[in-house]
Protein backbone atom coordinates (compact mmCIF):
# COMPACT_ATOMS: atom_id res chain seq x y z
CA UNK A 1 0.00 0.00 0.00
CA UNK A 2 1.14 3.44 -0.79
CA UNK A 3 -0.09 6.63 0.52
CA UNK A 4 0.22 10.18 -0.78
CA UNK A 5 0.13 13.38 1.16
CA UNK A 6 -0.94 16.36 -0.18
CA UNK A 7 -1.72 19.83 0.86
CA UNK A 8 -4.43 22.18 -0.19
CA UNK A 9 -5.91 25.22 1.69
CA UNK A 10 -4.44 24.41 4.93
CA UNK A 11 -5.82 20.73 4.89
CA UNK A 12 -3.70 17.62 5.17
CA UNK A 13 -5.03 15.18 2.33
CA UNK A 14 -3.75 11.82 2.76
CA UNK A 15 -4.45 9.69 -0.48
CA UNK A 16 -4.00 5.71 0.63
CA UNK A 17 -3.62 3.18 -2.31
CA UNK A 18 -4.95 -0.19 -2.77
CA UNK A 19 -5.61 -2.88 -0.45
CA UNK A 20 -5.72 -1.31 3.81
CA UNK A 21 -5.51 -4.84 5.52
CA UNK A 22 -3.80 -6.59 8.28
CA UNK A 23 -0.15 -6.60 7.76
CA UNK A 24 -0.33 -4.47 4.73
CA UNK A 25 -1.62 -0.35 4.71
CA UNK A 26 -3.00 -0.67 8.27
CA UNK A 27 0.42 0.55 9.69
CA UNK A 28 1.15 2.72 7.39
CA UNK A 29 -1.81 4.13 7.40
CA UNK A 30 -1.38 5.14 10.97
CA UNK A 31 1.74 6.00 10.19
CA UNK A 32 1.07 8.78 8.25
CA UNK A 33 -1.49 10.04 10.27
CA UNK A 34 0.67 10.46 12.83
CA UNK A 35 3.35 12.14 11.12
CA UNK A 36 0.95 14.65 9.94
CA UNK A 37 0.04 15.27 13.42
CA UNK A 38 3.23 16.13 14.27
CA UNK A 39 4.26 17.82 11.63
CA UNK A 40 1.51 20.39 12.92
CA UNK A 41 -1.42 19.18 11.08
CA UNK A 42 -5.26 19.90 12.23
CA UNK A 43 -7.34 19.32 9.51
CA UNK A 44 -6.63 15.63 7.75
CA UNK A 45 -8.79 14.60 4.94
CA UNK A 46 -8.05 11.10 3.67
CA UNK A 47 -9.50 10.43 0.47
CA UNK A 48 -10.50 6.62 0.25
CA UNK A 49 -11.37 6.83 -3.37
CA UNK A 50 -7.76 4.46 -4.77
CA UNK A 51 -8.75 1.80 -1.71
CA UNK A 52 -10.03 -1.61 -3.05
CA UNK A 53 -10.10 -3.78 0.18
CA UNK A 54 -10.26 -2.65 3.75
CA UNK A 55 -10.69 -5.19 6.66
CA UNK A 56 -11.38 -4.96 10.17
CA UNK A 57 -8.16 -4.12 10.99
CA UNK A 58 -8.17 -1.49 8.30
CA UNK A 59 -11.22 -0.10 9.54
CA UNK A 60 -9.78 -0.36 13.50
CA UNK A 61 -6.65 2.17 12.25
CA UNK A 62 -9.42 4.37 10.68
CA UNK A 63 -10.99 4.26 14.04
CA UNK A 64 -7.57 5.10 15.98
CA UNK A 65 -6.46 7.55 14.01
CA UNK A 66 -9.88 9.19 14.58
CA UNK A 67 -9.57 9.38 18.30
CA UNK A 68 -6.08 10.00 18.39
CA UNK A 69 -6.77 13.27 15.24
CA UNK A 70 -9.88 14.26 18.07
CA UNK A 71 -7.77 13.94 20.63
CA UNK A 72 -4.96 16.47 19.43
CA UNK A 73 -7.76 18.73 19.03
CA UNK A 74 -7.66 18.28 15.42
CA UNK A 75 -10.27 17.00 12.81
CA UNK A 76 -10.38 13.96 10.53
CA UNK A 77 -13.01 13.59 7.68
CA UNK A 78 -13.40 10.75 4.75
CA UNK A 79 -14.22 11.75 1.00
CA UNK A 80 -14.32 9.63 -2.11
CA UNK A 81 -15.47 6.32 -0.28
CA UNK A 82 -15.97 3.20 -2.47
CA UNK A 83 -19.52 1.84 -2.70
CA UNK A 84 -18.09 -1.47 -0.60
CA UNK A 85 -15.83 0.60 1.79
CA UNK A 86 -19.16 3.19 2.41
CA UNK A 87 -20.96 -0.76 3.07
CA UNK A 88 -18.27 -1.69 5.26
CA UNK A 89 -18.24 1.27 7.53
CA UNK A 90 -22.34 1.28 7.20
CA UNK A 91 -22.37 -2.30 8.83
CA UNK A 92 -20.72 -1.09 11.77
CA UNK A 93 -22.33 2.00 12.24
CA UNK A 94 -19.13 3.95 11.72
CA UNK A 95 -20.64 6.71 9.35
CA UNK A 96 -22.34 8.24 12.46
CA UNK A 97 -19.02 8.59 14.15
CA UNK A 98 -17.01 9.56 11.01
CA UNK A 99 -17.46 12.73 9.19
CA UNK A 100 -18.00 11.72 5.47
CA UNK A 101 -17.92 14.15 2.89
CA UNK A 102 -19.06 13.67 -1.01
CA UNK A 103 -16.13 15.75 -2.60
CA UNK A 104 -12.82 17.02 -2.14
CA UNK A 105 -14.37 20.72 -2.40
CA UNK A 106 -16.98 20.29 0.33
CA UNK A 107 -14.18 18.87 2.51
CA UNK A 108 -12.39 21.77 1.94
CA UNK A 109 -15.18 24.28 3.17
CA UNK A 110 -16.65 22.16 5.67
CA UNK A 111 -13.32 22.09 8.03
CA UNK B 1 -21.36 -33.87 -7.36
CA UNK B 2 -21.68 -31.18 -10.04
CA UNK B 3 -19.19 -30.24 -12.13
CA UNK B 4 -18.46 -27.06 -10.25
CA UNK B 5 -18.05 -28.99 -6.50
CA UNK B 6 -14.70 -28.80 -5.57
CA UNK B 7 -12.65 -29.41 -2.55
CA UNK B 8 -8.69 -27.42 -1.46
CA UNK B 9 -6.35 -27.63 1.33
CA UNK B 10 -4.01 -25.56 2.24
CA UNK B 11 -1.67 -25.59 5.36
CA UNK B 12 -0.06 -22.07 6.02
CA UNK B 13 2.59 -20.95 8.08
CA UNK B 14 1.74 -17.99 10.58
CA UNK B 15 2.16 -14.63 8.45
CA UNK B 16 -0.35 -12.43 7.67
CA UNK B 17 0.62 -12.12 3.80
CA UNK B 18 -0.34 -16.34 3.56
CA UNK B 19 -3.90 -14.09 3.82
CA UNK B 20 -3.44 -12.85 0.40
CA UNK B 21 -2.89 -16.51 -0.89
CA UNK B 22 -6.09 -17.93 0.80
CA UNK B 23 -7.46 -15.06 -1.42
CA UNK B 24 -6.28 -15.62 -4.30
CA UNK B 25 -6.98 -19.21 -4.02
CA UNK B 26 -10.78 -18.30 -2.67
CA UNK B 27 -11.28 -16.13 -5.74
CA UNK B 28 -9.63 -18.50 -8.57
CA UNK B 29 -12.20 -21.30 -6.80
CA UNK B 30 -15.17 -18.75 -6.42
CA UNK B 31 -14.09 -17.23 -10.55
CA UNK B 32 -14.33 -21.26 -11.25
CA UNK B 33 -17.33 -21.94 -9.78
CA UNK B 34 -19.18 -18.76 -11.60
CA UNK B 35 -19.76 -17.41 -8.39
CA UNK B 36 -21.07 -13.49 -8.61
CA UNK B 37 -18.81 -10.99 -8.12
CA UNK B 38 -20.05 -9.03 -4.81
CA UNK B 39 -20.67 -12.50 -3.43
CA UNK B 40 -16.95 -12.96 -4.02
CA UNK B 41 -15.88 -9.60 -2.59
CA UNK B 42 -17.93 -10.05 0.83
CA UNK B 43 -16.72 -13.60 1.14
CA UNK B 44 -13.50 -12.72 0.75
CA UNK B 45 -13.49 -9.85 3.32
CA UNK B 46 -15.12 -13.10 6.08
CA UNK B 47 -12.27 -15.35 4.84
CA UNK B 48 -9.29 -12.89 5.66
CA UNK B 49 -11.17 -12.53 8.95
CA UNK B 50 -10.94 -15.82 10.03
CA UNK B 51 -7.49 -16.65 8.61
CA UNK B 52 -6.33 -12.95 9.82
CA UNK B 53 -7.50 -14.36 13.72
CA UNK B 54 -6.03 -17.74 13.14
CA UNK B 55 -2.72 -16.20 12.68
CA UNK B 56 -2.92 -13.57 15.40
CA UNK B 57 -4.88 -14.53 18.08
CA UNK B 58 -4.78 -18.32 17.08
CA UNK B 59 -0.93 -18.84 16.39
CA UNK B 60 -0.03 -15.40 17.63
CA UNK B 61 2.19 -14.96 14.66
CA UNK B 62 4.40 -18.06 15.91
CA UNK B 63 6.23 -19.16 12.05
CA UNK B 64 6.68 -22.82 13.87
CA UNK B 65 2.31 -23.16 14.19
CA UNK B 66 0.18 -24.16 10.58
CA UNK B 67 -3.20 -22.59 9.58
CA UNK B 68 -5.02 -25.34 7.82
CA UNK B 69 -7.62 -23.93 5.26
CA UNK B 70 -9.65 -25.91 3.82
CA UNK B 71 -12.03 -24.56 0.77
CA UNK B 72 -15.29 -26.63 -0.61
CA UNK B 73 -18.06 -26.10 -2.77
CA UNK B 74 -20.45 -28.86 -2.57
CA UNK B 75 -23.84 -28.54 -4.15
CA UNK B 76 -23.74 -24.19 -4.46
CA UNK B 77 -22.50 -24.39 -0.99
CA UNK B 78 -19.35 -22.81 -0.46
CA UNK B 79 -18.08 -24.26 3.05
CA UNK B 80 -14.65 -22.48 4.35
CA UNK B 81 -12.52 -24.65 7.67
CA UNK B 82 -10.16 -21.96 9.11
CA UNK B 83 -8.06 -24.39 11.83
CA UNK B 84 -4.86 -22.48 14.21
CA UNK B 85 -3.00 -24.36 16.78
CA UNK B 86 -3.78 -22.01 19.44
CA UNK B 87 -5.45 -22.37 22.51
CA UNK B 88 -8.63 -21.54 21.82
CA UNK B 89 -11.20 -18.66 23.14
CA UNK B 90 -15.33 -18.29 24.37
CA UNK B 91 -17.11 -16.69 21.64
CA UNK B 92 -19.85 -15.71 23.41
CA UNK B 93 -17.13 -13.44 25.71
CA UNK B 94 -16.77 -11.89 22.56
CA UNK B 95 -18.15 -7.84 23.04
CA UNK B 96 -20.37 -6.77 20.29
CA UNK B 97 -18.64 -4.27 18.45
CA UNK B 98 -22.20 -1.90 17.99
CA UNK B 99 -22.41 -0.99 21.79
CA UNK B 100 -22.12 2.71 21.99
CA UNK B 101 -18.63 1.75 24.22
CA UNK B 102 -17.04 -0.52 21.80
CA UNK B 103 -17.68 2.11 18.57
CA UNK B 104 -14.37 3.86 19.16
CA UNK B 105 -12.56 0.85 19.83
CA UNK B 106 -10.02 -0.20 17.41
CA UNK B 107 -10.52 -3.63 17.38
CA UNK B 108 -13.06 -5.92 17.54
CA UNK B 109 -14.65 -6.49 14.20
CA UNK B 110 -13.73 -9.52 12.57
CA UNK B 111 -16.05 -12.15 13.43
CA UNK B 112 -18.73 -9.54 13.39
CA UNK B 113 -17.87 -9.02 9.73
CA UNK B 114 -18.16 -12.60 9.23
CA UNK B 115 -21.50 -13.21 10.56
CA UNK B 116 -22.45 -10.41 8.63
CA UNK B 117 -21.09 -11.83 4.72
CA UNK B 118 -21.58 -15.52 5.70
CA UNK B 119 -24.84 -17.49 5.69
CA UNK B 120 -23.39 -19.48 8.70
CA UNK B 121 -19.92 -19.02 11.19
CA UNK B 122 -19.02 -21.62 13.27
CA UNK B 123 -16.94 -22.35 16.16
CA UNK B 124 -15.01 -25.80 17.02
CA UNK B 125 -12.34 -26.34 19.94
CA UNK B 126 -10.40 -29.46 19.18
CA UNK B 127 -9.62 -31.08 22.15
CA UNK B 128 -6.15 -30.72 21.23
CA UNK B 129 -5.94 -27.18 21.38
CA UNK B 130 -6.44 -25.19 18.35
CA UNK B 131 -9.41 -22.94 17.30
CA UNK B 132 -11.49 -24.21 13.95
CA UNK B 133 -13.96 -21.79 12.66
CA UNK B 134 -16.35 -22.49 9.74
CA UNK B 135 -17.73 -20.40 7.27
CA UNK B 136 -20.98 -20.84 5.31
CA UNK B 137 -22.43 -19.44 2.04
CA UNK B 138 -24.77 -20.59 -0.56
CA UNK B 139 -23.55 -19.60 -3.70
CA UNK B 140 -25.35 -17.60 -6.64
CA UNK B 141 -24.28 -18.69 -9.72
CA UNK B 142 -24.02 -16.44 -12.43
CA UNK B 143 -26.40 -17.36 -15.42
CA UNK B 144 -25.50 -16.58 -18.96
CA UNK B 145 -28.62 -14.44 -18.80
CA UNK B 146 -27.24 -12.18 -15.69
CA UNK B 147 -23.69 -12.12 -17.07
CA UNK B 148 -24.77 -9.98 -19.86
CA UNK B 149 -26.87 -7.88 -17.52
CA UNK B 150 -23.63 -6.99 -15.69
CA UNK B 151 -22.01 -5.66 -18.75
CA UNK B 152 -24.98 -3.72 -19.97
CA UNK C 1 15.89 -18.46 7.98
CA UNK C 2 15.95 -15.76 5.85
CA UNK C 3 12.95 -13.70 5.25
CA UNK C 4 12.47 -14.79 2.12
CA UNK C 5 11.92 -18.41 3.36
CA UNK C 6 8.21 -19.74 2.86
CA UNK C 7 6.35 -23.17 3.28
CA UNK C 8 2.93 -23.96 1.55
CA UNK C 9 1.08 -27.34 1.54
CA UNK C 10 -1.67 -27.72 -1.15
CA UNK C 11 -3.81 -30.89 -1.23
CA UNK C 12 -6.00 -30.70 -4.58
CA UNK C 13 -8.45 -32.99 -6.67
CA UNK C 14 -7.54 -35.03 -9.31
CA UNK C 15 -8.86 -31.82 -12.14
CA UNK C 16 -6.44 -30.20 -14.45
CA UNK C 17 -7.79 -27.10 -13.91
CA UNK C 18 -6.01 -27.33 -10.57
CA UNK C 19 -2.61 -27.32 -12.21
CA UNK C 20 -3.81 -23.12 -12.10
CA UNK C 21 -4.01 -23.23 -8.36
CA UNK C 22 -0.82 -24.60 -7.98
CA UNK C 23 0.30 -21.90 -10.64
CA UNK C 24 -0.81 -19.80 -9.21
CA UNK C 25 0.55 -19.90 -5.50
CA UNK C 26 3.96 -20.76 -6.74
CA UNK C 27 4.00 -17.57 -9.16
CA UNK C 28 2.32 -15.66 -5.81
CA UNK C 29 5.63 -17.29 -3.73
CA UNK C 30 7.78 -16.36 -5.99
CA UNK C 31 6.97 -12.77 -6.85
CA UNK C 32 7.09 -12.23 -2.88
CA UNK C 33 10.72 -13.94 -2.82
CA UNK C 34 11.57 -11.69 -5.64
CA UNK C 35 12.77 -14.20 -8.34
CA UNK C 36 13.13 -12.72 -11.04
CA UNK C 37 10.60 -13.73 -13.98
CA UNK C 38 12.57 -15.84 -16.71
CA UNK C 39 12.64 -18.21 -13.64
CA UNK C 40 9.68 -17.54 -12.83
CA UNK C 41 8.35 -18.46 -16.24
CA UNK C 42 10.67 -21.40 -16.47
CA UNK C 43 9.63 -22.84 -13.17
CA UNK C 44 6.21 -22.64 -13.63
CA UNK C 45 6.35 -25.19 -16.72
CA UNK C 46 8.53 -27.58 -14.74
CA UNK C 47 5.77 -27.33 -12.08
CA UNK C 48 3.11 -27.92 -14.14
CA UNK C 49 4.16 -31.04 -15.82
CA UNK C 50 4.99 -32.67 -12.44
CA UNK C 51 1.45 -31.47 -11.38
CA UNK C 52 -0.28 -32.54 -14.66
CA UNK C 53 1.31 -36.08 -14.60
CA UNK C 54 0.36 -36.28 -11.23
CA UNK C 55 -3.10 -36.03 -12.40
CA UNK C 56 -3.07 -37.74 -15.07
CA UNK C 57 -0.50 -40.47 -14.89
CA UNK C 58 -0.67 -40.78 -11.00
CA UNK C 59 -4.18 -40.38 -10.19
CA UNK C 60 -5.79 -41.24 -13.59
CA UNK C 61 -8.07 -38.06 -12.94
CA UNK C 62 -9.88 -40.47 -10.09
CA UNK C 63 -11.64 -37.16 -8.28
CA UNK C 64 -11.52 -39.26 -4.75
CA UNK C 65 -7.34 -39.28 -5.37
CA UNK C 66 -5.29 -36.61 -4.35
CA UNK C 67 -2.53 -34.66 -5.48
CA UNK C 68 -0.54 -32.84 -2.86
CA UNK C 69 2.32 -30.32 -3.51
CA UNK C 70 4.33 -28.69 -0.96
CA UNK C 71 5.93 -25.38 -1.88
CA UNK C 72 9.63 -24.10 0.18
CA UNK C 73 11.62 -21.70 -0.61
CA UNK C 74 14.60 -22.09 1.76
CA UNK C 75 18.05 -20.74 1.70
CA UNK C 76 17.60 -19.36 -1.77
CA UNK C 77 16.18 -23.07 -2.68
CA UNK C 78 13.07 -23.48 -4.16
CA UNK C 79 11.70 -27.15 -3.51
CA UNK C 80 8.46 -28.54 -4.88
CA UNK C 81 7.21 -31.87 -3.75
CA UNK C 82 4.38 -33.20 -6.21
CA UNK C 83 2.69 -36.42 -4.16
CA UNK C 84 0.01 -38.57 -6.19
CA UNK C 85 -1.22 -41.63 -5.35
CA UNK C 86 -0.89 -44.16 -8.51
CA UNK C 87 0.98 -46.89 -8.91
CA UNK C 88 4.24 -45.20 -9.67
CA UNK C 89 6.56 -46.49 -12.08
CA UNK C 90 10.00 -46.53 -13.67
CA UNK C 91 11.73 -43.26 -14.25
CA UNK C 92 14.30 -45.64 -16.25
CA UNK C 93 12.31 -47.17 -18.68
CA UNK C 94 11.00 -43.51 -19.97
CA UNK C 95 12.22 -43.03 -23.74
CA UNK C 96 14.64 -40.37 -24.74
CA UNK C 97 12.39 -37.47 -26.32
CA UNK C 98 15.36 -36.51 -28.48
CA UNK C 99 15.83 -39.78 -29.71
CA UNK C 100 14.79 -39.24 -33.85
CA UNK C 101 12.44 -42.12 -33.50
CA UNK C 102 10.05 -40.03 -31.10
CA UNK C 103 10.67 -37.25 -32.43
CA UNK C 104 7.21 -36.74 -33.48
CA UNK C 105 5.68 -38.70 -31.09
CA UNK C 106 2.85 -36.48 -29.72
CA UNK C 107 4.17 -37.30 -25.66
CA UNK C 108 6.95 -37.94 -23.74
CA UNK C 109 8.16 -34.59 -23.25
CA UNK C 110 7.30 -33.50 -19.46
CA UNK C 111 9.76 -34.91 -17.41
CA UNK C 112 12.27 -34.09 -19.61
CA UNK C 113 11.27 -30.56 -20.14
CA UNK C 114 11.61 -30.53 -15.95
CA UNK C 115 14.72 -31.33 -16.41
CA UNK C 116 15.69 -28.74 -18.54
CA UNK C 117 13.75 -26.29 -16.25
CA UNK C 118 15.03 -27.16 -13.06
CA UNK C 119 18.56 -27.87 -10.91
CA UNK C 120 17.19 -31.38 -9.58
CA UNK C 121 14.69 -33.83 -10.34
CA UNK C 122 13.82 -36.60 -7.71
CA UNK C 123 11.88 -39.32 -7.96
CA UNK C 124 10.49 -41.41 -4.88
CA UNK C 125 8.24 -44.22 -4.17
CA UNK C 126 6.06 -44.67 -1.41
CA UNK C 127 5.91 -47.93 -0.47
CA UNK C 128 2.23 -47.27 0.14
CA UNK C 129 2.12 -46.96 -3.63
CA UNK C 130 1.93 -43.07 -4.87
CA UNK C 131 4.79 -41.31 -6.75
CA UNK C 132 6.79 -38.17 -5.50
CA UNK C 133 8.68 -35.93 -7.18
CA UNK C 134 11.01 -33.07 -5.69
CA UNK C 135 11.87 -30.34 -7.89
CA UNK C 136 14.57 -27.92 -7.23
CA UNK C 137 16.27 -24.94 -8.43
CA UNK C 138 18.12 -22.16 -6.89
CA UNK C 139 16.49 -18.77 -7.07
CA UNK C 140 18.22 -15.80 -8.85
CA UNK C 141 17.05 -12.70 -6.02
CA UNK C 142 16.07 -9.33 -7.88
CA UNK C 143 17.88 -6.95 -6.50
CA UNK C 144 16.88 -3.23 -6.27
CA UNK C 145 19.26 -2.22 -8.78
CA UNK C 146 18.61 -5.17 -11.14
CA UNK C 147 14.97 -4.05 -11.27
CA UNK C 148 15.80 -0.74 -12.11
CA UNK C 149 17.98 -2.66 -15.25
CA UNK C 150 14.38 -4.40 -16.34
CA UNK C 151 12.42 -1.44 -16.76
CA UNK C 152 15.08 0.85 -18.66
CA UNK D 1 -8.62 -20.70 -24.76
CA UNK D 2 -9.86 -19.28 -27.72
CA UNK D 3 -8.38 -20.12 -31.23
CA UNK D 4 -9.67 -17.72 -34.63
CA UNK D 5 -9.87 -18.88 -38.01
CA UNK D 6 -9.16 -16.84 -40.86
CA UNK D 7 -8.47 -17.23 -44.21
CA UNK D 8 -5.86 -15.40 -46.53
CA UNK D 9 -4.65 -16.19 -50.49
CA UNK D 10 -6.05 -20.09 -49.96
CA UNK D 11 -4.19 -20.22 -46.75
CA UNK D 12 -5.90 -21.22 -43.27
CA UNK D 13 -4.25 -18.84 -40.43
CA UNK D 14 -5.54 -20.78 -36.93
CA UNK D 15 -4.88 -17.74 -33.75
CA UNK D 16 -4.71 -19.38 -30.94
CA UNK D 17 -4.58 -17.10 -27.41
CA UNK D 18 -3.89 -17.84 -23.83
CA UNK D 19 -2.42 -20.65 -22.59
CA UNK D 20 -1.75 -23.89 -24.43
CA UNK D 21 -1.77 -26.45 -21.85
CA UNK D 22 -3.32 -29.63 -20.30
CA UNK D 23 -6.95 -29.99 -20.30
CA UNK D 24 -7.36 -26.01 -21.70
CA UNK D 25 -6.47 -25.25 -25.17
CA UNK D 26 -4.73 -28.71 -25.98
CA UNK D 27 -7.75 -30.00 -26.85
CA UNK D 28 -9.31 -27.17 -29.02
CA UNK D 29 -6.13 -26.70 -30.89
CA UNK D 30 -6.95 -30.21 -32.20
CA UNK D 31 -9.92 -29.62 -33.04
CA UNK D 32 -9.71 -26.68 -34.77
CA UNK D 33 -6.78 -28.23 -36.85
CA UNK D 34 -9.12 -31.64 -37.86
CA UNK D 35 -12.09 -28.93 -38.77
CA UNK D 36 -9.87 -26.89 -40.73
CA UNK D 37 -8.73 -30.43 -42.67
CA UNK D 38 -12.08 -31.68 -43.33
CA UNK D 39 -13.55 -28.35 -44.84
CA UNK D 40 -10.79 -29.00 -47.17
CA UNK D 41 -7.49 -27.01 -45.91
CA UNK D 42 -4.12 -28.33 -46.90
CA UNK D 43 -2.33 -25.36 -46.27
CA UNK D 44 -2.29 -24.65 -42.51
CA UNK D 45 -0.37 -21.53 -40.82
CA UNK D 46 -0.49 -21.24 -37.04
CA UNK D 47 0.45 -17.71 -35.48
CA UNK D 48 1.84 -18.58 -31.80
CA UNK D 49 2.04 -14.50 -31.68
CA UNK D 50 -0.72 -14.69 -28.83
CA UNK D 51 0.45 -17.36 -27.06
CA UNK D 52 1.56 -16.94 -23.31
CA UNK D 53 2.18 -20.75 -22.19
CA UNK D 54 2.68 -23.96 -24.08
CA UNK D 55 3.08 -27.08 -21.79
CA UNK D 56 4.21 -30.44 -23.32
CA UNK D 57 0.51 -31.59 -23.70
CA UNK D 58 0.51 -28.13 -26.15
CA UNK D 59 4.03 -29.36 -27.65
CA UNK D 60 2.40 -32.60 -28.43
CA UNK D 61 -1.02 -30.88 -30.14
CA UNK D 62 1.41 -29.21 -31.95
CA UNK D 63 3.55 -32.17 -33.45
CA UNK D 64 0.08 -33.95 -33.64
CA UNK D 65 -1.19 -31.86 -36.18
CA UNK D 66 1.73 -31.47 -37.87
CA UNK D 67 1.53 -35.68 -38.58
CA UNK D 68 -2.55 -35.43 -39.19
CA UNK D 69 -2.00 -32.24 -41.88
CA UNK D 70 1.45 -34.33 -43.89
CA UNK D 71 -0.75 -37.09 -43.90
CA UNK D 72 -3.74 -36.17 -45.33
CA UNK D 73 -1.16 -34.12 -47.78
CA UNK D 74 -1.26 -31.11 -46.74
CA UNK D 75 1.40 -28.37 -45.16
CA UNK D 76 1.80 -27.05 -41.87
CA UNK D 77 3.93 -24.21 -40.44
CA UNK D 78 4.15 -22.11 -37.46
CA UNK D 79 4.48 -17.88 -37.31
CA UNK D 80 4.85 -15.62 -34.75
CA UNK D 81 6.54 -17.47 -32.36
CA UNK D 82 7.19 -15.78 -28.40
CA UNK D 83 10.63 -16.23 -27.61
CA UNK D 84 9.34 -18.14 -24.55
CA UNK D 85 7.41 -20.46 -26.98
CA UNK D 86 10.61 -20.77 -29.87
CA UNK D 87 12.82 -21.66 -26.42
CA UNK D 88 10.59 -24.64 -25.70
CA UNK D 89 10.22 -25.86 -29.22
CA UNK D 90 13.96 -25.45 -29.55
CA UNK D 91 14.92 -27.32 -26.29
CA UNK D 92 12.95 -30.55 -27.65
CA UNK D 93 14.65 -30.31 -30.83
CA UNK D 94 11.49 -29.44 -32.61
CA UNK D 95 12.44 -26.75 -34.62
CA UNK D 96 13.94 -29.34 -37.00
CA UNK D 97 10.60 -30.78 -37.29
CA UNK D 98 8.21 -27.91 -37.93
CA UNK D 99 8.35 -25.47 -40.74
CA UNK D 100 8.89 -21.80 -38.72
CA UNK D 101 8.46 -18.35 -40.33
CA UNK D 102 8.97 -15.25 -39.73
CA UNK D 103 6.27 -13.07 -40.86
CA UNK D 104 2.81 -14.43 -42.00
CA UNK D 105 3.54 -12.62 -45.46
CA UNK D 106 6.82 -14.63 -45.82
CA UNK D 107 4.21 -17.86 -45.06
CA UNK D 108 1.73 -16.86 -48.04
CA UNK D 109 4.50 -17.12 -50.35
CA UNK D 110 6.26 -19.98 -48.91
CA UNK D 111 3.26 -22.35 -49.11
N1 LIG E 1 -8.66 -18.05 16.22
C1 LIG E 1 -8.74 -17.43 17.41
N2 LIG E 1 -8.02 -17.90 18.46
C2 LIG E 1 -8.08 -17.28 19.67
N3 LIG E 1 -8.83 -16.19 19.92
C3 LIG E 1 -9.57 -15.68 18.91
C4 LIG E 1 -9.56 -16.26 17.61
N4 LIG E 1 -10.39 -15.54 16.82
C5 LIG E 1 -10.88 -14.57 17.61
N5 LIG E 1 -10.41 -14.63 18.85
C6 LIG E 1 -10.74 -13.74 20.02
O1 LIG E 1 -11.93 -13.05 19.71
C7 LIG E 1 -11.71 -11.63 19.76
C8 LIG E 1 -12.54 -10.91 18.71
O2 LIG E 1 -12.08 -11.20 17.41
P1 LIG E 1 -12.49 -10.27 16.20
O3 LIG E 1 -13.95 -10.03 16.26
O4 LIG E 1 -11.98 -10.90 14.95
O5 LIG E 1 -11.76 -8.89 16.47
P2 LIG E 1 -10.21 -8.54 16.59
O6 LIG E 1 -9.47 -9.60 15.84
O7 LIG E 1 -10.11 -7.20 15.95
O8 LIG E 1 -9.91 -8.51 18.04
C9 LIG E 1 -10.22 -11.46 19.57
O9 LIG E 1 -9.74 -10.28 20.16
C10 LIG E 1 -9.67 -12.71 20.26
O10 LIG E 1 -9.60 -12.51 21.65
N1 LIG F 1 3.26 -39.44 -11.53
C1 LIG F 1 3.35 -40.47 -12.40
N2 LIG F 1 2.77 -41.65 -12.13
C2 LIG F 1 2.85 -42.68 -12.99
N3 LIG F 1 3.52 -42.62 -14.16
C3 LIG F 1 4.13 -41.49 -14.50
C4 LIG F 1 4.08 -40.34 -13.64
N4 LIG F 1 4.77 -39.35 -14.23
C5 LIG F 1 5.25 -39.85 -15.39
N5 LIG F 1 4.86 -41.13 -15.57
C6 LIG F 1 5.19 -42.02 -16.70
O1 LIG F 1 6.28 -41.46 -17.41
C7 LIG F 1 5.93 -41.26 -18.78
C8 LIG F 1 6.61 -40.01 -19.31
O2 LIG F 1 6.09 -38.86 -18.70
P1 LIG F 1 6.30 -37.44 -19.37
O3 LIG F 1 7.73 -37.31 -19.74
O4 LIG F 1 5.76 -36.42 -18.47
O5 LIG F 1 5.49 -37.50 -20.73
P2 LIG F 1 3.91 -37.66 -20.96
O6 LIG F 1 3.21 -37.24 -19.72
O7 LIG F 1 3.64 -36.78 -22.12
O8 LIG F 1 3.71 -39.11 -21.31
C9 LIG F 1 4.42 -41.17 -18.78
O9 LIG F 1 3.89 -41.54 -20.02
C10 LIG F 1 4.05 -42.15 -17.69
O10 LIG F 1 4.06 -43.46 -18.17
Amino acid sequence: MKIGIRHRQGITILDPKGKITIGSGDIALRDSVIEALESGARKILINLKDVSTIDSSGIGELVAAFTTVTNRGGKLKLVGLPPKVSDILQITQLVTVFEVVDTEDEAVESF
Amino acid sequence: MSSRDQEVHLALESRFENVELVQLMLEESLVKAECDEDTRYWVGIAVREAVANAIKHGNRQDPDKRVEVTLAIVDQELVIGVTDEGEGFDPGEVPDPLAEENLLKPDGRGIFYMGKFMDGVEYDFQSTGGTKVTLRKRIVFQEAGEKQEETR
